[in-house]
């Protein structure tokens, strides 16, 4: 009885341990797609691997990932993955690129938990496409009624300003871990 | 009871969502959006036909004072590999569903009825059983799930039936609006049994 | 495979101990569950109205896997059929009762009583008997506010708009007994159930005096005995000015029925009757 | 002004009756007398068909402690004794006296003249309202001897006298105030003696400033009784509401007064008493209102107890067109008749008869939780509460929401904007808890 | 006593007061025409519009499904659905959209009230659910308040601004000073009387209490609850605006603004989500009044109110459970 | 602080019925009785910080040293079944009126379903021991608070009839739906 | 009269020794039926007995009785049963916690604290019988 029990846990066991060495791979295979993913959505077309060269900045919510990505050697952005903690629900992150003059190229919302049908309009082109082009050094990213240039999206001020919070954290990680 | 009996059981009459009303956590959950739970049904659907057929086939072997436990590793088991395949191959909807995943454990330990059922048939019985289960389950969480995702968010499978600045009733993607769609959806369903 | 072994180490001891615990514990805990409770109750009705005296259908089939005869166990929702199946699912011996189903001792429609008052207050009949005897001439019948309708779960009895008296619908009917133990006037009786539902009963609980029932309603038994004297059965007797008519030694003959001076005995669900036959009975009756 | 603190309701007053001073209502053809006209165990006959009875004579015994004799209100002769409706329609046993004449028995002093100071003992007062067939004529008919017969251990320390008539319509006990006022007070020391108490207070609700100036004079002669005036309100005349009112004390919930040393009387009975014991007049007329909206004439008689309803209401004039309700008792406690030729019992106060207009019920809607019934409950009750408990049938709620301690005012009912019954499924209540309760002491 | 003319019988009482739900319902729809007029002046049109529409459907709403759910009789004429749709105007933006105010009429009747069975037997207050309801599902139409007086002859397209809570918990977030913001907000006088954004029927404080006060006189409702909440308002509010008044806003500022008025006077004292006894209602007065300034101070929606009386609806039952008229004859247990 | 925001977060905010959706087939078909579901939720806090305190152990000291995280469902759900099991064993040996009278009085203890919910979330929010224990017992609460509240409500709504078709399950839902609603007004009183 | 709100629940006689009445439930109507109840791993399923005092007379086995127990005293059970523990629990860890830092040994002296505990309780538990007072009434 006591046999059987050790059994079939053992076999159970065996079983996943198995399972977990077959898609181990896969699982990481995919993390990393998806970051790469969203790396090749915030910065020009790249031929390096953001990942190996990624390094990290120290800011106040903790460590962030500067991946820069380079074509032929050349430096054509930065994808840093930034975050914020004064979203709706507390925080969300966000994959911004930088060119190297600090120009905001995209953003890509990583991980949320703002309402869907109010916050995530945040993913929405409508809103996304105010920060491409924008320079943070000389354009203030702040809500309007912050004094600043960003439509917010209409009852969601609070995940709005949040997003323009963690793209000012990326800005300034960026400008403080030097541009390498 | 015929095999298809065994089959439709679970869809119709013992429907567990709409009838046994049993395992309502991951109901609520995870009907944000039809895919969402669709994503669920399907993944309690495999674990609950595959420890089925595994129970009915070990059941022999098992000394029935430790059928328990074992019953719980095995079903634990599949959704452990659930789990991983989902986290591999579609690892925005194992996120969207989170917490509900690793749950699946309870849920099937409810539902595939343990003794009940497996130690008693034969073993395509059993997997019947255990399929017809999970469809009825995947079937009200999908319809569940499209009512809220329609209301919600005016689409269905992420197919949109409004345009792209109407105004959706919010409530229904959000945690009152599954209570309520669910109140709803199975006073309907008793209507439509005591009309029968 | 490094991973593999710490698995299997780890999961085994882990789940061995948790097994065993669990294991100890259904040993020491578990109550066996006879599977054959399982089998019973799906043969029950399931309608849960403990009419068995049992909370509950499965309370019920607990108690006839216990029990070491049925004899003392009956489910009238089920009947004979569902008591059959219960004791092939047991290997036992089921004991069969009559079948009985409910029916309305009181034929006061308002054409045969005529109501002394108006009632105004709660409408159930448990309340309005507690206040007065009635709203009609007779202290002894229906109230018709329905308490019987509304007890009954098997949507059996229906109140008739015109006759204001309940009416039961046999093939509805189980005779669970709800009904006649909600009837604060004794109304409703279960009876025997006969071939094709016919029945023939006194359709009336008056027990004043031939006079003052007859004055109070024109269909009230007036126990003036012909029926007695007419019955080849002995079926039929008197008690308190109140004829009673014995299922089990009622031969179905109608012959009492005709004889009724105030038409107190009901036939139901007969055919028709002949004028041939009418007249044979009325010749018999001379004949006695 | 003294009141009782919580609850109560302020119904249209409508006592029509007040200026009519008391008749003597004509002797009926027949009597019928009904076994059970008190609380307690029905009386049994002594008397058979055809003997021949006077007035004050003793026709059926007390069977039991909480029990009351019987004696004839006419001479005649008995007809037959054999079930009859009663005012509930069911057949309850009864005897029937034929009148012949109008003789009374020997004993009793018919003489108008006051006796004041008869020589009595306690015991000789108790026993003396015992044989006498008393019974509280406030309502409930209680056996009076028993009330005052105060159980070992406990101590009456006041008498209340009940000159409240609190019910809407009814003028008996106004108009016996009035008029025998003396005798009411001497009633009053009797009872006092009996009791062993050196203190009466006579309760009187302000709206009979004529009854208290008139009792409050009297009193100057009787220094141990005294009269306190009281705010209007209903049902001030309940008992624990009187005391509560008059002394501030609270009969506890499931007790007597008496636990808190009070005994109340209504104003009758202490006439009663006091013919009973100076004149040795059983109880056997009373007096009754007969009133209603329509009626063009009310007026307050002195009636034989037994004499048919109809007798009354032809006496007063007939029924009026309209009538749709006649009500043995007042409008807020009385109860409605279905026959109309039963007879006045030792309970019945009056006779009231209501407009079509006024019969109907209101239509039951759902609670509103309003809260009404609650604050006018005077027993600090949730009728609402009581009522769901009711219509679910759950008597031990029911028991434990105390339901026992409702005294059926019918103030909730009363003033329910829903229309609900509240009152009826509360009886319902009762009726079952008490059943459940003797179940258990068993 | 004709032959037709049978005689009634029925148990005691055979008389009734003279109470009806149909006069406590209409007693409490004359008590809001003062605050409807103010409405009138301020957002014209608009309010005229949104408060016919809510009244009407919610009517209809009443009507159809006793018919045709219940088939039951009609208890329209009660006037508590007119009630229920008045209050749910009064508590929206009278720029919303027809529909939405359908479909907030809809959840107040058929949800809120009739699938619990109808007048009384809803333990949530209906205007409330269908108020609550829109907010989380519309909450950009729920939250765009017209501008008062200006807006007068416009509806759907009437120019919007914000409350003057909005305006404190949107600056108080960014940082700004409260003595900067108190500048932003009407006077005090003009809150009074009702001259700023809002709900159409929250706007006027002086309106509300006059309706209150009738409602008191009519003996409709008591001062237990209205006075429990602004008690407590007062004195929550009171306790922070001591310890730093240049955080937090003065008592007196709470009590104007935003529908503390309008919910303590109208939409708690409703009796049927309310406890039955005089100490219950404290309890659940005070409980809406500390609620209501939780969500107002440190939560994310400007104004509680909504919330408070809906969550402490569901106490009443506990409320009442626990807390009973004193009995008669209890204190003395021995006499 | 920081223990303050995890309690009112999780009683409040995010309660774990209304929001989290976990444990609603207790929450939905339990006793109606008010003290029954006072009681329920004293087993529930004790069961769940229980379970938490091994599940963490087990996490912190087996699976993580040995980078098995993935065994996580299999081995709380297995602990967890048993832990729960042994809670009631002991109870009944050591004193069995006790035992009796607990059996008597509550319906059923508490679902997996939340136990294994609320273990999970403790690993996945990253908790040390201490702060899992107040979400623990902070959810437990919560729970609890839940089903006192409903229980009254259910109280009430049996006393007064509701309309056939709505009748138990259908019109619990709704009410948890309104309930679930009045809630979200609590939403940022604690990020 | 008994005011006190209590929990009864219908069983069974099953037999009577002496003053001693054991009474069987039947399970709770809600678990009897569900599909879950032989998994579901702490409902009352399983049949529960209690030993009541009898205060009835002729009760023989077999007759319908509700078991009737004051809530106060169910909620008494609860907190010996789970709330104390739960208390014990928590301080032991949270001192211990405080003082050493050390997490997993403050859990492990936690939950080592609840053997104690119930040890005392074991030798306690005439007391806690004594107190805990089931009382009988017969049904249909
Ligand atoms: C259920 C619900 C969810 C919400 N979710 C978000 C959100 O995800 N992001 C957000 O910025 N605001 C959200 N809000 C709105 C905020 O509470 C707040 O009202 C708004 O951000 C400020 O309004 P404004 O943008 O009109 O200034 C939500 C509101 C509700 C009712
Ligand atoms: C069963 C019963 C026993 C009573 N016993 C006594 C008693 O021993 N002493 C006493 O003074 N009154 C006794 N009473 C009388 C009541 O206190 C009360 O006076 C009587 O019921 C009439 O009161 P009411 O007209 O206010 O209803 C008893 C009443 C009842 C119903
Ligand atoms: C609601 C209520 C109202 C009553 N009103 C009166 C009243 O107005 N006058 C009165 O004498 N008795 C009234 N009674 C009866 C008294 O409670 C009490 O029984 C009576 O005064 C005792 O006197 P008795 O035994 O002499 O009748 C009322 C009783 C109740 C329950
Ligand atoms: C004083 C008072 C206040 C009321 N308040 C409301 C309310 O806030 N919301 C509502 O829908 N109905 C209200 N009503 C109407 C009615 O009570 C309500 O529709 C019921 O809750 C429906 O069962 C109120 C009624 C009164 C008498
Ligand atoms: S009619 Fe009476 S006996 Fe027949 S099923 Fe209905 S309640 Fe039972
Ligand atoms: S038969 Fe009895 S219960 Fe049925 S309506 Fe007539 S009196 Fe009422
Ligand atoms: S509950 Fe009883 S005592 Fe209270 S008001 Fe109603 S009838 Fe009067
Ligand atoms: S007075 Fe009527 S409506 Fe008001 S609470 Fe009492 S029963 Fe309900
Ligand atoms: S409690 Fe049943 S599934 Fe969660």
């Amino acid at each position: 009885m006591v046999l059987s029990l050790f059994g079939v846990c053992a076999i159970a066991s065996g079983l996943l341990g198995y399972m977990n060495a077959i898609t181990e791979g896969p699982i990481a295979e995919s993390k990393a797609k998806a970051k790469l993913e969203a790396i090749r959505k915030v910065v020009p077309e790249f031929n390096n691997n953001p990942s190996e060269e990624k390094y990290t900045v120290q800011s106040d919510l903790g460590e962030l990932e500067c991946f820069p990505a380079k074509k032929d050697g050349q430096m054509v952005g930065t994808a840093i993955s930034t975050k914020t903690n004064i979203a709706f629900s507390g925080s969300f992150s966000v994959m911004v690129g930088i060119k190297p003059d600090g120009t905001l190229i995209n953003t890509s919302v990583l991980e949320h938990k703002e309402t869907p049908g109010l916050g995530t309009k945040m993913m929405e082109p409508k809103f996304k496409n105010q920060f491409v082009g924008k320079n943070p050094g000389t354009n203030k990213i702040k809500v309007k009624k912050d004094g600043g240039e960003i439509d917010a999206i209409t009852a969601a001020t609070i995940s709005s300003r949040a997003f323009c919070d963690a793209i000012m954290r990326a800005y300034n990680a960026y400008q403080k871990g030097g541009q390498k | 009871m015929s095999n298809l009996k065994h089959f439709t059981n679970g869809i119709v009459r013992e429907n567990p969502t709409l009838v046994l009303l049993i395992g309502m956590c991951p109901v609520l959950a995870v009907s944000t959006s039809a895919i969402n739970g669709m994503g669920m049904g399907v993944a309690t659907t495999f674990v609950l036909t595959m420890s089925n057929l595994v129970i009915s086939l070990i059941k022999n072997l098992v000394p029935n004072k430790v059928r328990i436990p074992i019953f719980v590793v095995v079903i634990a088991s599949f959704v452990t590999i659930v789990q991983m395949t989902m986290e591999a191959f579609v690892p925005t909807l194992y996120k969207a569903l989170g917490v509900f995943v690793p749950l699946i454990v309870v849920n099937c330990i409810i539902l595939a009825r343990a003794e009940a059922f497996a130690q008693k048939n034969t073993v395509i019985a059993s997997i019947l059983d255990g399929l017809g289960m999970g469809i009825g389950f995947t079937l009200a969480l999908t319809t569940l799930g499209a009512i809220r995702e329609m209301l919600g968010n005016g689409s269905i499978f992420n197919i949109r039936f409004v345009g792209e600045n109407a105004s959706t009733i919010l409530v229904f993607i959000l945690s009152p609006g599954a209570f309520i769609a669910l109140g709803y959806l199975i006073a309907f369903i008793n209507r439509l049994k005591g009309n029968k | 495979m490094n991973t593999v072994v710490i698995t299997i180490i780890s999961l085994s001891v882990i789940g061995s101990l948790s097994g065993f615990i669990l294991f100890l514990i259904a040993r020491k805990f578990k109550v066996f569950e006879d599977p054959r409770i399982d089998d019973v109750e799906a043969v029950l009705p399931g309608a849960n109205c403990g009419g068995c005296g049992y909370p509950g259908c499965r309370g019920f089939a607990e108690n006839c896997v216990k029990a070491e005869s049925l004899d003392a166990l009956f489910c009238p929702v089920g009947g004979n059929d569902g008591m059959v199946k219960i004791a092939e699912a047991l290997g036992k011996v089921a004991v069969t009762k009559d079948p009985t189903v409910a029916v309305i001792r009181c034929s006061g429609s308002p054409d045969h009583r005529t109501r002394t008052t108006r009632y105004d207050s709660a409408a159930t009949c448990e309340i309005a008997s507690g206040l007065f005897s009635g709203d009609t001439a007779c202290s002894y019948g229906c109230l018709g506010l329905g308490d019987c309708v509304v007890v009954c779960t098997f949507d059996a009895i229906h109140m008739n708009p015109v006759t204001l008296l309940p009416e039961v619908i046999d093939e509805k009917c189980t005779s669970c007994g709800a009904c006649v133990k909600a009837c604060p006037k004794t109304i409703v009786e279960l009876r025997k159930k006969s071939k094709k539902d016919r029945k023939i009963f006194v359709s009336c609980v008056n027990q004043d005096k031939g006079a003052a029932a007859k004055k109070a309603c024109s269909v009230a038994c007036i126990a003036c005995k012909v029926c007695v004297k007419t019955c080849e059965f002995d079926a039929i007797t008197i008690e308190n000015f109140l004829a009673y008519i014995d299922p089990v030694k009622c031969t179905l003959c109608r012959k009492c029925v005709s004889v009724c001076p105030t038409d107190s005995i009901l036939e139901i669900n007969f055919p028709p009757r002949k004028v041939a036959e009418v007249e044979t009975v009325v010749s018999e009756i001379q004949a006695n | 002004m003294k009141t009782f603190p919580k609850g109560g309701v302020h119904p249209p007053e409508n006592k029509k009756a007040s200026g009519s001073a008391i008749e003597v209502l004509p002797l009926p053809k027949s009597v019928r007398i009904h076994l059970s006209q008190h609380l307690g165990a029905p009386a049994e006959p002594i008397v058979a068909k055809g003997d021949m009875v006077k007035a004050g004579q003793l026709i059926a015994k007390s069977t039991g402690f909480i029990s009351a004799n019987i004696h004839s209100p006419v001479s005649g002769i008995v007809q037959k004794i054999e079930p009859a409706p009663d005012s509930s329609g069911y057949k309850r046993p009864a005897i029937f006296i034929d009148v012949q004449g109008d003789e009374w028995m020997e004993t009793i002093d018919r003489s108008p003249n006051l006796i004041k100071f008869p020589d009595l003992n306690s015991e000789e007062i108790i026993t003396r309202i015992g044989r006498m067939g008393i019974v509280g004529l406030g309502g409930a008919t209680f056996p009076s001897h028993v009330k005052i017969t105060v159980p070992k251990g406990k101590k009456a320390e006041i008498l209340i006298i009940n000159g409240v008539e609190c019910e809407p319509y009814l003028t008996s006990d106004h108009r016996l105030m009035l008029e025998k006022g003396e005798e009411i007070l001497v009633g009053t020391q009797l009872l006092m003696k009996a009791l062993r108490v050196n203190k009466a207070v006579i309760g009187i609700e302000s709206n009979k400033p004529d009854a208290i100036s008139h009792l409050s004079t009297l009193c100057a002669r009787y220094p141990d009784i005294r009269v306190e005036t009281l705010q209007v309100k209903y049902p001030q005349g309940g008992e624990k509401q009187l005391i509560k009112a008059i002394t501030g004390r609270e009969v506890p919930s499931g007790r007597l007064p008496i636990d808190v040393g009070a005994v109340v009387h209504n104003v009758g009975t202490a006439f009663a008493v006091y013919e009973a014991i100076t004149k040795n007049k059983p109880l056997f007329e009373r007096i009754v209102t007969v009133t209603g909206k329509s009626m063009e004439r009310t007026a307050n008689y002195l009636v034989r107890i037994g004499t048919p309803v109809t007798e009354l209401i032809e006496a007063t004039g007939g029924m009026p067109e309209d009538t749709g309700k006649v009500i043995n008792g007042g409008p807020m406690m009385g109860q409605a008749l279905p026959l109309l030729d039963v007879p006045v019992t030792k309970g019945t106060s009056g006779i009231v008869l209501m407009p079509v207009t006024e019969s109907n019920r209101r239509t039951t809607m759902n609670c509103i939780r309003c809260s009404r019934c609650n604050s006018v409950c005077a027993m600090g009750l949730e009728p609402y509460f009581l009522m769901s408990l009711g219509e679910a049938k759950r008597w031990d709620d029911m028991e434990q929401a105390r339901v026992m301690d409702c005294m059926e005012c019918g103030s909730c009912s009363y003033t329910c904007p829903s229309g609900r019954p509240l009152l009826d499924y509360i009886r319902l209540g009762k009726n079952s808890v008490n059943r459940l309760i003797r179940s258990r002491s068993k | 006593m004709s032959a037709t003319n049978l005689l009634t019988i029925s148990y005691s009482p055979h008389q009734f007061g003279s109470e009806s739900v149909q006069k406590i319902m209409y007693r409490v729809l004359i008590a809001m025409v003062p605050a409807f007029a103010v409405s009138l002046i301020f957002f014209g049109l608009g309010a005229l519009a949104v408060t016919s529409i809510a009244v009407v459907s919610c009517m209809s709403f009443e009507y159809l499904i006793n018919r045709f759910m219940f088939k039951a009789g009609s208890t329209l004429w009660n006037g508590s659905a007119a009630v229920t749709g008045v209050l749910l105007a009064f508590n929206v933006p009278s720029n919303l959209p027809v529909w939405m105010i359908i479909i907030g009429s809809l959840v107040a009747i058929g949800i809120a009230k009739m699938s619990f069975g109808g007048l009384g037997k809803n333990p949530f207050n209906p205007a409330l659910v269908g108020r609550v309801f829109l907010l989380i599902s519309f909450p950009v139409q729920m939250t765009s308040w017209p501008k008062a007086i200006e807006s007068r002859f416009a509806y759907l397209d009437a120019a919007t601004g914000a409350t003057p809570l909005a305006i404190l918990k949107e600056g108080i977030k960014n940082g700004q000073p409260l003595s900067d913001l108190m500048k932003e907000v009407p006077g005090y006088a003009q809150m009074f009387l009702g001259n700023m954004g809002g709900s159409l029927g929250e706007i006027s404080a002086l309106a509300l209490i006059i309706g209150g006060l009738y409602l008191i006189l009519k003996k409709v409702i008591t001062w237990h609850i209205p006075g429990s909440i602004l008690a407590t308002v007062v004195m929550f509010t009171g306790i922070l605006w001591m310890i730093d008044p240049g955080k937090y806003a003065d008592p007196l500022f709470h009590l104007l603004a935003g529908g503390i008025m309008l919910g303590a006077i109208f939409m708690a004292t409703d009796m049927v989500t309310s406890p039955m006894t005089p100490v219950g209602q404290i309890i659940f007065g005070a409980g809406i009044g500390l609620i209501t300034c939780l969500i107002r101070i440190f939560g994310s929606y400007p104004e509680g109110v909504s919330f408070a009386i809906l969550i402490m609806n569901a106490f009443v039952p506990l409320i009442d459970k626990y807390v009973k008229p004193k009995r008669f004859g209890e204190e003395l247990k021995n006499g | 602080m920081e223990y303050i925001i995890i309690f009112i977060s999780a009683i409040l905010v995010n309660n774990i019925v209304l929001a989290k959706f976990l444990g609603i087939c207790p929450f939905l078909g339990v006793s109606n009785k008010v003290g029954t579901a006072a009681g329920m939720s004293a087993a529930v806090t004790f069961v769940m910080v229980l379970a938490t305190i091994v599940t963490f152990l087990l996490q912190k000291y087996v699976l993580d040293p040995f980078h098995i995280g993935f065994m996580q469902t299999i081995v709380f759900i297995l602990v967890i079944a048993a832990l729960v099991q042994m809670v009631e064993t002991i109870l009944k040996k050591i004193s069995p009126s006790l035992y009796q009278a607990l059996g008597i009085f509550l319906p059923l203890i508490t679902t997996n379903c939340a136990v294994l919910g609320i273990a999970i979330l403790t690993i996945q929010n990253d908790y040390n021991l201490i702060q899992g224990i107040v979400f623990t017992a902070a959810n437990a609460l919560g729970f609890g608070l839940a089903i006192i509240i409903f229980a009254g409500l259910r109280e009430r709504l049996e006393l007064q009839g509701v309309p056939k078709g709505m009748k138990g399950f259908p019109i619990s839902l709704v009410m948890a739906g309104i309930l679930a609603m009045a809630f979200m007004g609590f939403s940022g009183i604690v990020k | 009269m008994e005011r006190r709100a209590t929990v009864a629940h219908e069983g069974i006689v099953e037999r009577i020794s002496g003053t001693q009445v054991r009474v069987r439930f039947v399970a709770h109507a809600a678990c009897s039926a569900c599909h879950a109840k032989g998994v579901c791993s702490i409902s009352n399923s399983e049949e529960k007995f209690v030993d009541v005092t009898n205060t009835l007379t002729g009760l023989s086995a077999g007759d319908h009785v509700e078991v009737i127990l004051a809530q106060s005293q169910g909620l008494k059970a609860v907190w010996y049963g789970y709330g104390l523990p739960l208390v014990i629990l928590l301080a032991v860890i949270f001192v211990f916690y405080g003082v050493t830092g050390r997490e997993g040994f403050a859990a492990l002296i936690g939950l080592g604290s609840l053997i104690p505990y119930y040890l005392v309780v074991f030798l306690f538990r005439k007391r806690i019988t004594k107190s805990i007072e089931f009382k009988l009434r017969k049904t249909e």
